[in-house]
This record gives structure tokens, sequence and C-alpha cells, in this order.
């Protein structure tokens, strides 16, 4: 196969001093109409288009990208994976999601880095550890791996926590799921846009939906700051414009969308070997291969579409990471900034119709999605080639939210990332 | 080897207190006044890092924040700090630092060898292999992650302490060189509460390192009179070694001062750093601007440096960073440099200058000083190694500056002072959300129009005359006053200065060396991340071609120094490749901070176990103290858990407390519960609304439980409210949920029902609650209080008395959390632990036992009552609750419509029931999820989990409550709890209630 | 970091408010009557506009008056705040 | 039967003890306080009811401050705005009768007085320096342009709820602040001031410990809990 990556190829084109490398992928212009579109070149619809092509052979498919791929969230993320949810329908998604994880770098031959380090979710009341509880019992019966920790397993694979009996909020216990851990967010996009190009996939960067355009209730193509596309099938997944992009079908949302930040510190020797999140605390943390500290907490209690948020937050969540991290005092914040993500009141996503013929949502999944990328791409191909959900996200309905039946992620476990 | 490269005199340098230092183990010594980066270069040390990716040698580059280089780690233990840059470390005496790379040495590195391998390591090399086999992923990583990281994280708890102002101003002024100088003193002098920011240790920015003079004074001495006079101004406020690291919204700044770092030994009480976090009428930017390097090959070696640098070094801290200096240049500013040199008796050998015809008066007074101007060259080559440059290699270069027209041979040096034009340092006005744009004149970004109250003046502006800063700040510093509506006169003079004619520059982007691209040395544009003009052009041509995608799989600009640097290169560059002007690519964005900020600053003061949150205290707490109780934590209060004895476990000690209570009497202090007052005509009415149950029959004088819901028909709060007079109501809601409780109906009264007159008043604080429950409670409250008939018959159950107990005027409720007789007595906080005191006293004959919280959840689960919040969790309805009979037909209220949706009606929902297990001594886990059969295979379906368990003292057997699919109608059949750890705990399924079922013993 | 205008207290700091989502949305007189998809429409659907935004916010912290704001979901600018009951400044002042 | 001894006990009685601290170069920054046992009262009315407004300053013998962020200040009763139909009173222990008097001045008005004298204590805070010790938790502008004697607000001070008033400056042109913070607050607060007074020196006179209670203001406690 030309231009595969692998230490071959690169010894390769060392000798011809890098000169011969083909782009990753393709720039065309767009095409008259497409079988499917895709809205939103974050990792959810690089994904999808990828699956749509190489799962259900619909290869005459077009992303469209606003601005540059993987720009979105799925630049912004503090790119924790994990599968440990606690009910059914969002374990085995997410778990799916996992399971493709897994063999991703390969599939994609693109190296998504993805880390297996291991994610802890740190308990610090009764209720939160009644809530651990609930919710390793629920996948270990799942089938998805889970441990629940006691403080001194804690203080052995992390010895720089601060455990002690006597913290404002003391670490009463974990779970720990060792398949969870990070990947290379960028890469990930990156990996999903050259391995959908190569199926054929039209990535159209600089190109923002401007109306979505119907006829007698059906999809029939978008307007777009590069014209009119038509498609078939219009697949919309944009994360925190979500509404916006409904509103130009004339639709709302159950959606809200917040910023979120993040932050990082200047690179360090590697001293964190794990992902530790605190809900109760407000913080989550990481160390990524190039060093830096990778720290998130909260949404921003307001709507926001600045990819910014406010300075309390990032202050209540330095003061989480230095609670549970006093020996990260002396470090430094390097750099901070913010997403957009599209809030939905259960913290689980919508994936599937609406009330329009052929048009699609793949949306909500808030503070949470980087780890669902490539389930979330392949399920939601799986929808829009079948005109049907999958068995997977079945769940995932617009309609829950008129019958009632929520799947309650963070009422009952406080799910952040 | 080492000598001096100290000048005998000159620089603002203390020489007369000597400072020594070690820096990778060797002792230096310098001045105080020193940087640690001038120290360094007095000692004529040349290699201070190794960089990132190729481990080649590295020297200090610049004289302040934009160093990309020098960052070391300083001191050690819990003083340990990493990645700091030698350029803004003040030196003070026993001052320790070390390299962050190089291994075993930073002479001698053997990650060299990456060098070697160069050619294997473009830009994103990492994302195309390191692939197969799939195992060895996590091995790779570990050797990448090895190789990664700059300095290492203390090992031990930070011992010092941090602060924070919250300050509030008229006009906030970045930068105190001459631009900002002036602003201040001008919005000073209007009257304005003026504070401003200065990163460096003493204020003056670039006067420090000037030789002109201005206002017929020395630079020094200028400042010092503007310093001085601002100082009397009771307005303003001067913050030297002061980042401004962040704007935000609505002129939002937060400022990182540094207060000890500088000190040999600081007083303990100064807290080392402090965020002010300012609130700006108006602010003025005069940040400056940061000189550009020229991309040239094998640009990184040590010895290669800005040439406003050299002049810093020079001036201000005495150094003269080389014997035989060559100038390589595109504009006239180096010059200014080479004439500082030349009067100060130095060498230099020569100016290289792109421009083949320079034309500025400094040119001028360069060449009749004797100076060689190699013009319409440029140098295509550097050589050196760790201990310095030996000589640059010069050619002639064409009129678009894209050939090399002949090579001219070398020039011997051991500096090479670089100058490619000045980036405007307009980080903050980006911050602020204003958008630089592309200034041909001198190839930089400058600030665009602002969007917040924000202006920039002086050299951050564009504006590089000083004559013209001067002007220029003292506008901007009287405006922002006027704007910030101050009606002072805020003008002052202009201070005379020499003023020259410049020619203009001449932008190089890429320096040519006559071969072909990728060929020859390498050419770095950010030297932290190694990023060269070869990744540039391989990541557009692997179509990488947005300016934010060639950040990111080249790591421009990512490093600690944020490109300040090398970003405006790497962009005009990346435009040069995909023939586009530098304007339309664009900068990638600005965020905070604009430099590092530690961590312990930004968390504060409110960290550890006093400070990390407030903690909420009852007004017995030390009682409880004092008498061994363990807390829980709910919410932000401290809570009694249980009371251990000497040498008793939890549970021995639960159990007993439970049959104390069950058997005698217990005491319970439920200070914490949240308590609301509701008064007017309208609160029966809108406790209908509120609650699910009817209020417009209750009785004054008598208490009922509600249940309230969110809109969305799930259980949100409950709590017993009773009717103290007619038009006044006492709601109690859970302790965590109180805040939210009284939130959530002020915003429904305030919002929805605002005809309904009702008055809504927290006095959770203000009554001190202790609930006496047990048999003997009624004897005990007897003996205490007089007034209030404790007959069955006068004061029945779930009714309210006023009263007087112990001596204190009170409220005495009759109702039972237990399940026992009780009462919860409720006087003035003041009056909490008299009561107490004498409760205890009075109860000691009747063996009266304080219980915890934990107690208190066996004792209700016996009786199958339930706690919001673990009993349920966001997704019960009343009806899954058993408690249909609770949701009133003849009403609406929040919530209810919900109750009759498709899924909220469904007949399998998960439904509260009791659990025993069939082996009565095992304690079903909090938690456990239940099986219809134990699981063979997995996934296995799930019918429920246990929301609360207990050992139950009374009954001797262990109790359970559980959410299970339909359970209401599975009494009698078996669930099995499967737990992680492989158990399997069959459990019998029955009603919610396990002690007292006709609730007899409450009755009494 | 947000400085909000209390339409009682004046400029205050962001941390003394909490905010409350759109505004202006009522709550149904009869909700026995409506359908589940009108009720779920009151109860969950939101405009969420990317620009001008009509929204509720409370001085939590300060006065514990509710009011109305409409900002920018962009620029984070604040157009005006308004007391509840106060007529929509659109309908008077434009 | 006979009672133990019954006193009153404010919530800073743990702070007796604290030692007062000099801060750097010898400075006594501020002088902390305690105003234990005041009384408290929540009022609520309509303010566009002019006769409630009436009737409630005959009977205080103040008027309710109508501006915002102001309170009213007689005989040592102290009113204070906190909303547009909210104040809060503080007076003395020994104004044993306030209760009464405003509850039946308000007879036949809708309205509601609240006694929250248990809940919540007063802390004096006076000193050269005593706003940059606000300024260490307290977003609020209090310069003296700004924050004028007779000003009050709430606010949050180190993420604690608080009422800030801003006093007449004593005899020595020194500032003082007054807050009112809840009672299960004050300990941690208390704390928290020492400690942010670290660098500036305090002197401590925080918990005015055990007083011991005339019968006359337990009978006041009484008639307000009825
Ligand atoms: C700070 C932060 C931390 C997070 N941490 C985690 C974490 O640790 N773990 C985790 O699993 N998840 C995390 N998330 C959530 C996760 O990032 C997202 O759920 C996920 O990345 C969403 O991917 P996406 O492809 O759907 O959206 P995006 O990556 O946002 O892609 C949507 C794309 O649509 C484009 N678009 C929008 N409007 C238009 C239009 N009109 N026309 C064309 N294109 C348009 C946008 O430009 C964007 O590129 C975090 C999010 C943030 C912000
Ligand atoms: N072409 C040229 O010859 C040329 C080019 C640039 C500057 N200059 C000269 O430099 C001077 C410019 O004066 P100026 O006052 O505008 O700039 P300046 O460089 O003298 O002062 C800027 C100050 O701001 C500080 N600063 C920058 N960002 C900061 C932040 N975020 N927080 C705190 N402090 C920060 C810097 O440390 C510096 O001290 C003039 O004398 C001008 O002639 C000349
Ligand atoms: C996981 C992760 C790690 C990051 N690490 C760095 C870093 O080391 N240095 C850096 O400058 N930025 C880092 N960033 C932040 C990016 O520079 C950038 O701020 C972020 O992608 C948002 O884009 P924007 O700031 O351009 O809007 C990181 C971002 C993510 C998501
Ligand atoms: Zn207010």
């Amino acid at each position: 196969m030309k231009n595969k990556y692998s230490i071959f190829s690169l010894a390769r084109n060392a000798v011809t001093y890098h000169e011969n490398w083909r782009e990753a992928w393709r720039s065309p212009e767009p095409r008259k109409g497409y079988d499917v579109i895709v809205i939103g070149g974050g990792g959810h619809g690089l994904a999808t288009a990828y699956y749509l092509a190489s799962e259900h052979g619909i290869r005459n498919v077009a992303v469209l990208e606003k601005n540059w791929i993987g720009g979105g969230n799925t630049g912004r993320n503090t790119t924790i994976v994990r599968s440990n949810y606690l009910w059914d329908e969002s374990a085995h998604l997410y778990e799916k999601s996992l399971r493709l994880w897994e063999g991703l770098s390969q599939k994609l031959n693109y190296n998504v880095m993805f880390s297996q380090r291991g994610v802890m979710n740190l308990g610090h009341t009764l209720q939160d550890m009644r809530d651990i509880e609930r919710r390793s019992n629920a996948n270990y019966l799942n089938g998805i791996d889970s441990e629940v920790l006691r403080p001194e397993q804690i203080r052995q694979i992390v010895p720089i926590m601060n455990t002690s009996p006597h913290a404002r909020y003391p670490v009463l216990g974990a779970s720990f799921q060792r398949r969870g851990g990070v990947a290379r967010h960028d890469a990930v996009a990156w990996g999903f846009a050259r391995a959908a190009d190569r199926e054929g996939v039209d990535i159209l960067q600089n190109c923002e939906v401007t109306g979505i355009l119907r006829h007698n209730g059906a999809v029939t193509g978008v307007e777009t700051n590069r014209g009119r596309i038509q498609a078939k099938k219009v697949g919309v997944v944009v994360a925190g414009h979500s509404s916006v992009i409904a509103s130009m079908a004339g639709l709302r949302l159950p959606i809200e969308s917040h910023p979120l930040q993040a932050l990082v510190s200047e690179p360090l020797k590697p001293i964190l070997h794990t992902v530790v999140m605190s809900n109760a605390v407000h913080g989550y943390i990481s160390q990524s291969d190039k060093g830096e500290l990778v720290i998130g907490a909260g949404v921003d209690s307001y709507t926001g579409y600045g990819q910014r948020g406010s300075f309390s937050v990032v202050e209540g969540n330095i003061g989480a990471i230095v609670e549970l991290f006093p020996v990260f005092s002396r470090v430094r914040m390097l750099r901070q900034w913010g997403g957009i993500v599209d809030v939905c009141p259960d913290a689980c996503p919508i994936i599937g119709k609406t009330p329009i013929r052929g048009l699609y949502f793949n949306c909500g999944w808030g503070t949470g999605g980087f780890k669902a990328t490539p389930g979330s791409g392949w399920v939601f191909a799986h929808t829009i080639a079948r005109g049907e959900p999958h068995s997977l996200n079945a769940a995932f309905t617009l309609e829950r939210f008129s019958t009632g039946a929520l799947i309650d992620e963070h009422g009952a476990a406080g799910v952040a990332h | 080897m080492s000598r001096s490269l100290r000048v005998a005199n000159g620089g603002s340098i203390r020489r007369t207190r000597l400072l020594s230092f070690s820096f990778n183990g060797t002792l230096y010594s310098g001045f105080e006044g020193d940087t640690l980066a001038s120290a360094l270069l007095a000692n004529n040390v040349r290699t201070v890092h190794r960089s990132f990716k190729y481990h080649r040698p590295r020297g200090v580059v610049g004289s302040g924040a934009e160093e990309p280089n020098s960052i070391v780690q300083v001191g050690s233990g819990s003083k340990a700090t990493p990645n700091l840059r030698a350029t803004q470390i003040e030196l003070y005496d026993g001052l320790t630092a070390r390299s962050v790379s190089g291994w075993p040495s930073l002479r001698v590195d053997l990650y060299a060898l990456n060098g070697l391998l160069g050619r294997l390591l473009p830009a994103g090399f990492y994302y195309k292999t390191f692939m197969r086999p799939r195992f060895l992923w996590s091995w790779y990583e570990h050797f990448i992650r090895k190789a990664a990281g700059l300095g290492q994280a203390p090992r031990e708890a930070d011992l010092d302490h941090y602060d924070k102002l919250n300050i509030h101003c008229d006009v906030l002024i970045v930068g105190g060189g001459p631009t900002g100088l002036m602003a201040a003193r001008a919005a000073g002098r209007a009257g304005a509460r003026v504070i401003m920011a200065d990163e460096q240790a003493e204020m003056g920015g670039s006067l420090l390192s000037s030789t002109a003079s201005i206002g017929g004074k020395k630079p020094g001495d200028w400042v010092e009179t503007v310093v001085s006079e601002l100082t009397r101004m009771p307005e303003v406020i001067l913050l030297p070694r002061s980042t401004v690291t962040g704007y935000y919204d609505h002129n939002f700044l937060v400022i990182n001062e540094r207060r000890t770092d500088h000190l040999e030994r600081p007083d303990p009480r100064l807290r080392r750093e402090r965020i002010w976090r300012v609130r700006a009428s108006q602010v003025v930017l005069a940040t400056g601007a940061i000189e550009r390097p020229l991309v040239f090959s094998n640009n990184d070696k040590p010895g290669v440096m800005l040439a406003s640098a050299v002049s810093t070094y020079l001036v201000r801290y005495g150094v003269l960073p080389g014997r035989k200096i060559v100038f390589f240049t595109n504009n006239d500013s180096a010059y200014q440099t080479v004439l500082q040199l030349v009067d100060a008796g130095m060498e230099v050998v020569a100016v290289v200058d792109v421009r083949s015809d320079p034309q500025g008066d400094l040119i001028q007074q360069v060449r009749s000083a004797g100076v060689p101007i190699f013009e319409g060259h440029v140098v295509v080559d550097v050589r050196g190694g760790t201990s310095g440059l030996r000589m640059v290699l010069i050619a002639r270069v064409n009129k678009t500056l894209d050939e090399i027209l002949s090579h001219k041979g070398e020039l011997r040096c051991d500096v090479l002072a670089v100058s490619g034009g000045w980036n405007p340092v307009v980080h903050l006005h980006a911050q602020s959300g204003g958008k630089p744009v592309f200034n041909e004149e001198c190839a930089s970004f400058l600030p665009g129009p602002s969007v917040q109250n924000e202006r920039s003046a002086g050299a951050g502006n564009g504006t590089f005359g000083l004559a013209d800063c001067l002007r220029e700040g003292a506008e901007a510093g009287r405006r922002a006053a006027q704007d910030a509506g101050l009606t002072g006169d805020g003008s002052v003079d202009i201070p005379k200065v020499e003023s020259h004619v410049e020619g203009s520059l001449h932008p190089i982007w890429v320096v040519p060396n006559g071969l072909a691209e990728g060929r020859g040395g390498k050419k770095f544009v950010d030297l932290q991340n190694d990023t060269t003009v070869a990744d540039i052009r391989l990541a557009a041509r692997e179509g990488y071609r947005s300016v934010e995608h060639l950040k990111r799989y080249t790591a421009l600009g990512f490093g600690t120094d944020q490109g300040k640097l090398g970003n405006i290169n790497g962009m005009a560059i990346l435009a040069d490749v995909l023939g586009q002007a530098p304007g339309k690519i664009g900068t990638t964005t600005f965020r905070p901070n604009y430099t590092p900020v530690t961590f312990g600053a930004i968390a504060g003061r409110e960290i550890g176990s006093t400070f990390f949150d407030p903690t909420r205290k009852t007004a017995v707490h030390q009682w409880h103290v004092e008498n061994g109780a363990e807390f829980e934590d709910v919410g932000q209060w401290k809570r009694p858990w249980y009371y251990p004895l000497p040498g008793e476990t939890m549970n021995e000690a639960v159990r007993r407390e439970c049959l104390a209570t069950r058997e005698s009497l217990g005491i319970l202090d439920a200070s914490t519960l949240g308590k609301i007052e509701i008064r007017g005509p309208d609160s029966a009415e809108f406790l209908n609304r509120i609650y699910t149950n009817s209020w417009l029959t209750l009785e004054i004088g008598r208490c009922r439980y509600g249940l309230m819901l969110g809109e969305d028909g799930m259980v949100m709060d409950d709590g017993v409210t009773s009717r103290i007079g007619e038009d006044h109501y006492l709601m109690t809601t859970t302790t965590g949920g109180a805040a939210h409780v009284l939130a959530w109906m002020e915003r429904w009264l305030q919002t929805e029902w605002p005809h309904l007159r009702v008055y809504l008043t927290s006095v959770t604080d203000h009554w001190f609650v202790t609930s006496v429950a047990g048999p003997n409670s009624r004897e005990i409250l007897t003996k205490l209080c007089t007034d209030i008939d404790f007959s069955a018959d006068a004061f029945p159950f779930m009714s309210v008395r006023a009263g007087t107990v112990a001596g204190i005027p009170a409220r005495v409720y009759r109702i039972s959390f237990s399940g026992e007789l009780a009462y919860e007595i409720n006087v003035s906080a003041n009056y909490g632990r008299s009561l107490w005191q004498a409760i205890m006293t009075a109860g000691q004959s009747l063996n009266i036992t304080p219980y915890g919280t934990e107690a208190m959840h066996v004792l209700r689960a016996e009786k199958g009552y339930i706690i919001v919040g673990q009993d349920t969790d966001g997704s019960v309805t009343p009806g899954d609750l058993g408690m249909d009979w609770i949701v009133s037909n003849g009403k609406d209220c929040i919530g209810k419509r919900s109750l009759s949706r498709q899924d909220t009606r469904r007949e399998n929902r998960k439904q509260l029931v009791g659990l025993t297990t069939v082996d009565p001594t095992l304690v079903l886990p909090e938690g456990a999820q239940l099986l219809n059969e134990p699981a063979k295979e997995f996934p296995a379906p799930m019918v429920g989990h246990v929301t609360s368990s207990y050992f139950s003292p009374s009954l001797r057997h262990s109790i359970a409550l559980a959410l299970v699919k339909g359970g209401r109608s599975r009494e009698g059949s078996m669930v099995y709890a499967q737990l992680i750890d492989g158990r399997v705990i069959p459990a019998t399924i029955g009603q919610p209630k396990f002690f007292d079922p006709e609730n007899q013993r409450q009755k009494v | 970091m947000l400085e909000i205008n209390c339409p009682w207290c004046g400029p205050r700091d962001q941390i003394e408010f909490s905010c409350g989502g759109e505004a202006h949305i009522v709550r149904p007189l009869e909700p026995e009557n409506l359908s589940d998809d009108d009720w779920a429409d009151y109860l969950f659907y939101r405009k969420n506009p990317e620009g001008r935004h009509h929204e509720q916010w409370c001085h939590t912290a300060g006065c514990r008056k509710w009011f109305n704001a409409i900002r920018n979901t962009v620029t984070y600018q604040f157009e005006t705040v308004y007391r509840i009951g106060e007529d929509l400044p659109e309908k008077t002042s434009r | 039967m006979n009672h133990p001894k019954i006193t009153a006990v404010s919530p800073l009685v743990e702070h007796v003890d604290v030692s007062s601290q000099l801060g750097i170069n010898g400075w006594r920054g501020v002088e902390l306080e305690e105003l234990a046992f005041c009384i408290h009262l929540n009022l609520r009315c309509d303010p566009s009811d002019s006769q409630a407004l009436t009737a409630a300053s005959t009977a205080l013998g103040v008027a309710l401050p109508l501006r915002p962020n102001t309170f009213h200040e007689a005989s040592d009763i102290r009113i204070h705005w906190l909303g547009p139909d909210e104040w809060l009173v503080v007076a003395p222990t020994t104004d044993i009768h306030l209760v009464d008097k405003i509850v039946s001045a308000w007879t036949g008005f809708h309205h509601s007085v609240t006694d929250i004298t248990g809940g919540q204590t007063v802390v004096r805070i006076q000193g050269d320096r005593a706003r940059e010790l606000f300024n260490h938790g307290c977003t609020l502008d209090l310069h003296h342009r700004v924050f004028k004697v007779g000003q009050c607000a709430q606010s949050l001070l180190a993420h604690v709820p608080v009422l800030i008033s801003r006093r007449v400056d004593d005899a020595n042109g020194t500032c003082r602040f007054d807050i009112v913070v809840r009672r299960s607050y004050a300990d941690y607060l208390a704390k928290w001031l020492a400690d942010s007074a670290e660098e500036i020196g305090f002197v401590n006179r925080l918990g005015n410990s055990q007083q011991p209670t005339s019968s006359n203001n337990r009978s006041q406690v009484s008639s307000a809990s009825k």
C-alpha cells in the first residue's frame, strides 16, 4: 500500500528528506451532491464518515467542517477514555467504543497513542463510595473490567496523592478501570480523516453549513459558505453547535451549550502514571506523553459559545488538584482554554433520527464524548446507513425526553468525563 | 577554563554584594542584581540546556520572558521548582540550579544520539510508527515518556504559602517601561486608582538596558524620578515582579506577583506568591516588544543570541556575552547595541545586514565608528559547540533574499547577535478578544481594534521610537483615566529625547544557505520544541495547513515559552510555503497564561484541611469533639458519625448507640437539617404547589411529612413541615439539600408565582436542634420542661409545642425518624450547648447515649424510612418508593405531570423493597447489584441494587433497602447480589419495613 | 470572569450569582392537558442560541433576587438586565 | 427542677484563647472583635406599602432603608437593606421588646419577622489595613470612594456568605467594618481571618464567651419563638 505508515516508510522517506510524503487527506472541491453529508469534522464526524465507507460501503460521503478538522472539542479535551458507566445502555455503548479504541491505531494505520494506563475515580464521602460500589458492581456484571480500591491500594498506585484521613475531604476509596486511559486527541481526528480519505470520503475544511435544505419533510442538502451541496442524508455531529444547526432545520433540542475549560502545566518528567478523577473536589488529571499535566473540572454554569470560561472555575480546579497532589503546588500552569460542550439533561447523548426524514443528529456528548469517538461514529454510521439505530444506540433517542426514559448518568454516577 | 565575562564596571548590579550559587553542581559567583542567566554568562557558562528532541546543546538566547532555552530546576526538597527560566531568576546567595535535560550530563548527553537519528524523527513521526506489534506500544510509550518532559515535580509537599487579593482600579497599566511609566504618571495625576504591574524586578522596562538620555537624565535616573512620584501618590500601586498573566471577560485581569523567590531568607509570614484578581475600569497595555530571531542553519548553537539581549546583558548586568561579536540583522535597532558596545570599548567584528542599502542614522554612526558592515549579506551557517561559537559563515544574498549569490567566507566570533525585527507583545490584547492585524512595515502583528476597555501603547502598539512611546504612553494614561470617569488633570510634559531617522526593515523569514530544502544544518523556528523549517514544510506538504494544524503537528509554540520567539516566524514561513500573505494565515490563539503561573498561587490560601472548603459546625460541635466523635462530611457540615468508646470498633459503637436508643434514650444533634420559615397568607397554597401532598388542612401545631419533586417528577427532597401559626410554617429539608431547596422555592415564588404572598427565610443556623429518642424520652422531657403537657393526648405524634426546656425557650416537636417515641427540641443556637448539657445531665440515670448519623441510618432503615440521595438517585419517583399515597390527586404540584409519562408510569420500574439475607449475619454491601439468578455469563441482566444496608442490632439480622424492578409484586422471591469480588449473596424480597411495622412505638 | 449588573445592587462579580438558563419559559397552566411531547418541550427543550440570549440570573449571595438579562453567548457581553415583571426591553425601548 | 446554669455561647467561643499576632515589621493591621449576642431580626414586607413602612419606622425608631445596600442606624439599632423587601435588624441584647414592637406594628400587613439571633454573629474588623484583609477573599470594591460609611453589602468572604457594613471611622480615623456571619460558618471564617492577617498582624478580641444570661433576654427569645 502506498504511503503506509511504518518504521520502514519513515526510514525510506528519511533518505529523500521526507519530500515524498503524500498529504494525509486531500482537500478537494465540493461535489454537487453526496449520498451522505456529515456536518462537523470533529472526531465523531470523521469516524462516522470512516465507518460509513468502511463498514457500510457508502463512499460518496463528505465531511463538512467550518474551520479545521479536530478544532472543536476533539482538540480541546482532556482525553480520558473509559467505559465504566453505570447504566446498561451507556455501559454497552462506551464498552463498544473502548473495544474499538483497543485496535484503532492498527486499523487506521495512524498511531493515536491510546494508552491504557488506568482511570481512577475517587470517592470522598460515604455516598460517593456507595455510588462507586454500585457502578463497579454493575460494570462487573456488564462484563466491563472494574475494581474498587481502598486508600492503601490507591497509595500504592499513586503514591503522590494526598490520602491523609485528615484532609478536608479525605479519599475514602476509588473505582479503577485498568483498561481506561488516554489517547492523543489530535491524532484521533487526523487518523480518522486520513483513513476516511483513503476510503474515498471528501473532507471539506473551511466549509461552514449555513442552512439545511428540505423538501416535503425530508432533507435534500445543505447550504454552505462554499455553495449549495445536495445530499440524500445528512448527519449532524457538531457538538456545541448542535442547537445552531437544529435551528437551521427549524428544530430545538434538549441541549444547552456550556463552556468547559481545561489547562495544562509545563511539561514534567513522568510522575503520574494513571488518570485520576474526583467529582467531589472537582478536578481530574493525567500526564500526557509530552509531560504536561492535563487538568480539567466542571462546566461554567452559563451557556457560552466563546470557547472560554471564567477564571474562578480554573481556581477551583487547581485548588482541588493541589489539595489532592500537594507536590504539584510549585508546578506551574502553562495554558488554559475552553471548549463548547453540548449538555443533555441526563448527561447522555442523542444519536438518531429527527422529525425530518434523512436528517440525523449525534449530539449531547457534553463533557464526556471523546472516549466515545470510535463507538459513536460506528453506531451513527449504522444508523444513517440503515435508517434505523443499532441496538447499541436504540435507547439514545430524542423520544426519551417525551417518554421519560432518561438514562440518568449524572443522577447516579456523577458522570463527568 | 572559565574566564569571567564581566566587564569592569557599569550595569545596575550591586558589585559590593557577592553572591555564590551553584549550577549543575559547580559553584559560581555573581552579584546582587544579576539574574541566573546573566551570572552564568558572566561565568562563561555557554551551554545551559539540551534540546527536547535532538538534545542539541543550547545556550541563553534572550534576557526575559521570551527565553526558550535556559530552563532550569531550582532548589530541592520541598522548595524544588521545575522549569524556571534562568533569565527571570533573580540571583540570591545559595541558589542552586540545574539543567532539566542532558543524560548523564549536560556536556555528554547520550540522548544526543537522537540527533544522529534526526532524519528519522520529522514532525509527527510518532503518529507513523510504534504501531506494531500492538502490545509493544506501552513499552515504546514508556521510553517516549521518559525522554519527554522538562523539569521534575517536587517529591515533597510545598511548605510555602500563597495568597490572593481582589482589587478594583480605574486604570491598570501593564508594563513599566517608558510607555507604562508615562501612562501611570498621567493617570495618577488625573486622580485615578492606578495599578502598574511589571514582570521584572524593577520598573523601567527597556530603559533598564538603555543608554539614551531622557529629559536630560540617565535612563535609570529618569525612571527613579517617575517611580518616586508614583510612590507618593496614595492611589497608585506599583507592582514589580508581577506578571499580568491573563486577560479575561469584563476587564478582569490576573496578576501573578512573586514576592519571596529572590530573597535569601524571606520572613516566613510572607506568602511566596500572590494572585491579584483585578477588575479594571480601563487597561493600558504597555507591554513592549520582543525581538524576533532570524532563522538560518544551526541558528540554535550556544552563542547565537538576540541583539537586544546582548545589550541588556552589557548595560544592565555588566556582562559582555562574548569577546568577539558579530551582528546579523535586517533592521536598524541592532545598530543601537553595536554603538553601546563600541561606546563601552568592546570589539564588534562586523554587522551582517540583509539589506543591500540600509539607510538610517545609526548605520552611519556605526560605520563611522569603524565597524565593518556587510550589506546585502546573510549568515548561512555557524560553527561551534558546547562551549560557544567559533565562527559564522556569511554569503551575499539576492535582493529578494531567497538565493545565495556567493559565499563570502567566515567571520570568527564567539557570539552572534541577531535581530529580525520586533514583535509587539500583543498577547493580552488578543486574550481580551482583540484580533491582532498584520502590519507590513514592522512585518508583525499589531493590536487590532479594542473589544474591551483596553488600549495599547508604545512598543506593544508597534511604536518603536522612544519619544513616540513617551508621548503615546502619556496620552493613553490620560485618556484611560478620563474614560474611567476621572476628571483630574492628567497632563504631563513629555521629556526630551534624542531621536534619529530609522531605515525600514526588510523581512526575511528563512535565510537561504545555498542548499536544497532540508539540506545543511537544521534551521530552528521553535527552539524549545525543536521545530525546524523542514518540519513546517513537511506539515504543509502533508496537509496540516491551517496554522492551528501546523502548531499541533509540529509543536510550534507549544512550549513553556508559548512561542514568544518562534511563532511569528513560523506563521510567516507557513504563509510563504502556501503562497499566502502572513496576515491571511493569522496567528494561533493567544491564551492565558502570558508566562506560567504557580499552581499554589492559583489555588491560593484556601487549601488544606482547614481552608480547602468552609466547614460548617453546629453549636455543640466542640462537645462532639471532646467526646470522641468521628465525623461524617455532609455537604459542608461536619456531622457526628458515631461516638466510639476507647477500644470500640465502629460496628460496636453503632450497635451500642442503636440499642440504647431503642431500649432507653438516645440523643442526636440534628441541627444541620435545613430549616425554612414560610410566612404569609398564601403559605399553604405555596406548599401545596411545592409538595406532592395537600397542605390546606394542616392545623396549627401539627406537622406533616412532605415529598418534593423536581419538575421531571423525580424525588428531590423530603422533610417535615409544621404549622406554627395562622400564616406561619416551618419547613425542614435534608442537610445536603437545604440551600438548593430554598433557592428553588424562591425561584418559583419570584419568577412564576410573584402574586403569592409568601416570605421565605432560612433559619437553619438560628435553631439548635436535638432529637431525644427512645422509650424514656417522654420521661426526660417531663423532667426538663414543666410548661408543656407531654401526655399522648395533649401532645400527639406529629405536633409541635412551645415551652421552656431546661430553662430555655424552645419549640418541641414530636416527630420521629427512629420509630421510637421521640422529641426534637429546638432552641436558639446560642443556648445549644446549655441545652445539650442539661439533657445529658438529666439523662445520666437513663443511660442517655449520644448517637451519630450511622446509628440514625440504622434506626431509620429498620423502619424503612428513606434517605433522599441514598435510597433515591435522581431517577426515582414517589411511586417507585411505594409512596403513591403522598401524591395528591386533587391538585397540581411541581413535577406531577411528569409522573404520567409513558416511562414513569411503566409497571416494571425499580421499586423500593426490603431485603433480608438468607444468611442473617451477612450484610449486603450498599451498591450491590441484584440478579434473579447468579450470572453464568456476562453481561448479566441486573434487576436492581442495594441502597441501604446494615446489621440491625435490635433484630439481630441484617437488613437492606433496595430498588428492584417490579419489586413490590415480588415479595417473597429471591434475588442474588453478585459482587465484584465473586461472592454471591442470596436475599429475600420483602416489605421495606423491618422493625415495629405497625409504628406502635412512636405513637405511645 | 463576568461582572453582572444586579438590577438592585449594581455591578458585582459573577461568583455572587447563579445562572438559571433561558428566561421567559412559562410554566403551563394545566400541565395535565399537555401531550407528553409538549410537556417535554417545556421541561427540556431550549433555544440555546449562539448570540443574543434571554436568560435568568439570581443574585444568590447578594439580594437573593432573580432577574432577567440579555447576554450575548459568544461575546459574553450583557446587553441589559431587567427585573422580573418588567417588560422585555425590546418591547419598550425598540 | 433546678437547671444548671444557662449560658449563651457565642459561635466564636473557641477563639477566646487565640493570641494576637504581630505582622511583618511589627504591624498590628487589624483588630478583630466579636459583638456577640446582639438581637438579629429578619424583616420582610412590601416596600411599596407606605403604611407598613411608616409603622415599622415608628416602632423601631428608625426607617427601613429603601436604598439598596445601605443601612440606617439610631440608638444602637441598625437596619440593613438585604433586598428590596428584606431587612436585617441588629440591636443590642437589651432591646427585649423589639420583636413584639415590630410584630404588633405590622399586624394586618403581609409581613414576616423572624428572629435569627442564634443564627449569626457580628465580627468587627477595624484598622488601617482592614480593607486589605477583606480583599484577600472578597470581590467587593471596598475603596472609601466607592463603599462609603452607611453602606452595606452582602457578598462572599472566603466563600462564606456575609453582610459587610461600613461603619463610621473611630475617633482616630481608623476605618471600621462590621460583618454579619452565620453561626455555622463563624469558626471557619475567624480562622480564615487570622490566617489572612498573618502578614499584617491582628489583635484578637473574638469569642466573647459564655455570657451569663439574664432571665429578661431569655424571655425575649421565647416570645420570638412562639
Ligand atoms: C475541556 C474539555 C474536556 C473534555 N474532557 C473529556 C474527556 O476527558 N473525556 C471524554 O471522553 N470527553 C471529554 N470531553 C468531551 C469531548 O471533547 C467531546 O464530547 C467530543 O470531543 C466531541 O466530539 P465531536 O466530534 O462530536 O465534536 P467536535 O470535536 O466539537 O466537532 C464538531 C465540529 O463541528 C464543527 N461545526 C460546528 N458548526 C458547524 C457548521 N455550521 N458547519 C460545519 N462544521 C461545523 C466544529 O467546527 C467542530 O469541528 C471534553 C470536552 C472539553 C471541552
Ligand atoms: N526598533 C527599535 O529600536 C525598538 C524596538 C522595540 C522597542 N524599542 C524601545 O523600547 C522602548 C519601548 O518602551 P515600552 O514601554 O513600550 O516597552 P518596554 O519594553 O520598555 O516595557 C515593557 C515592559 O512590560 C513588561 N511586560 C510585558 N508583558 C508583561 C506582562 N504581561 N505583565 C507584566 N509586565 C509585562 C516587560 O517586562 C517590560 O518591562 C522604547 O524605548 C523604544 O524606543 C525600540
Ligand atoms: C490534551 C491536551 C494537551 C495539551 N498540551 C499542550 C501543551 O503542552 N502546550 C500547549 O501550549 N498547549 C497544549 N494544549 C492546548 C492547546 O494549545 C490549545 O490551547 C487547545 O487545543 C485549544 O485550542 P485553542 O487554544 O487554539 O483555542 C493541549 C491541549 C490538549 C487538549
Ligand atoms: Zn442584588
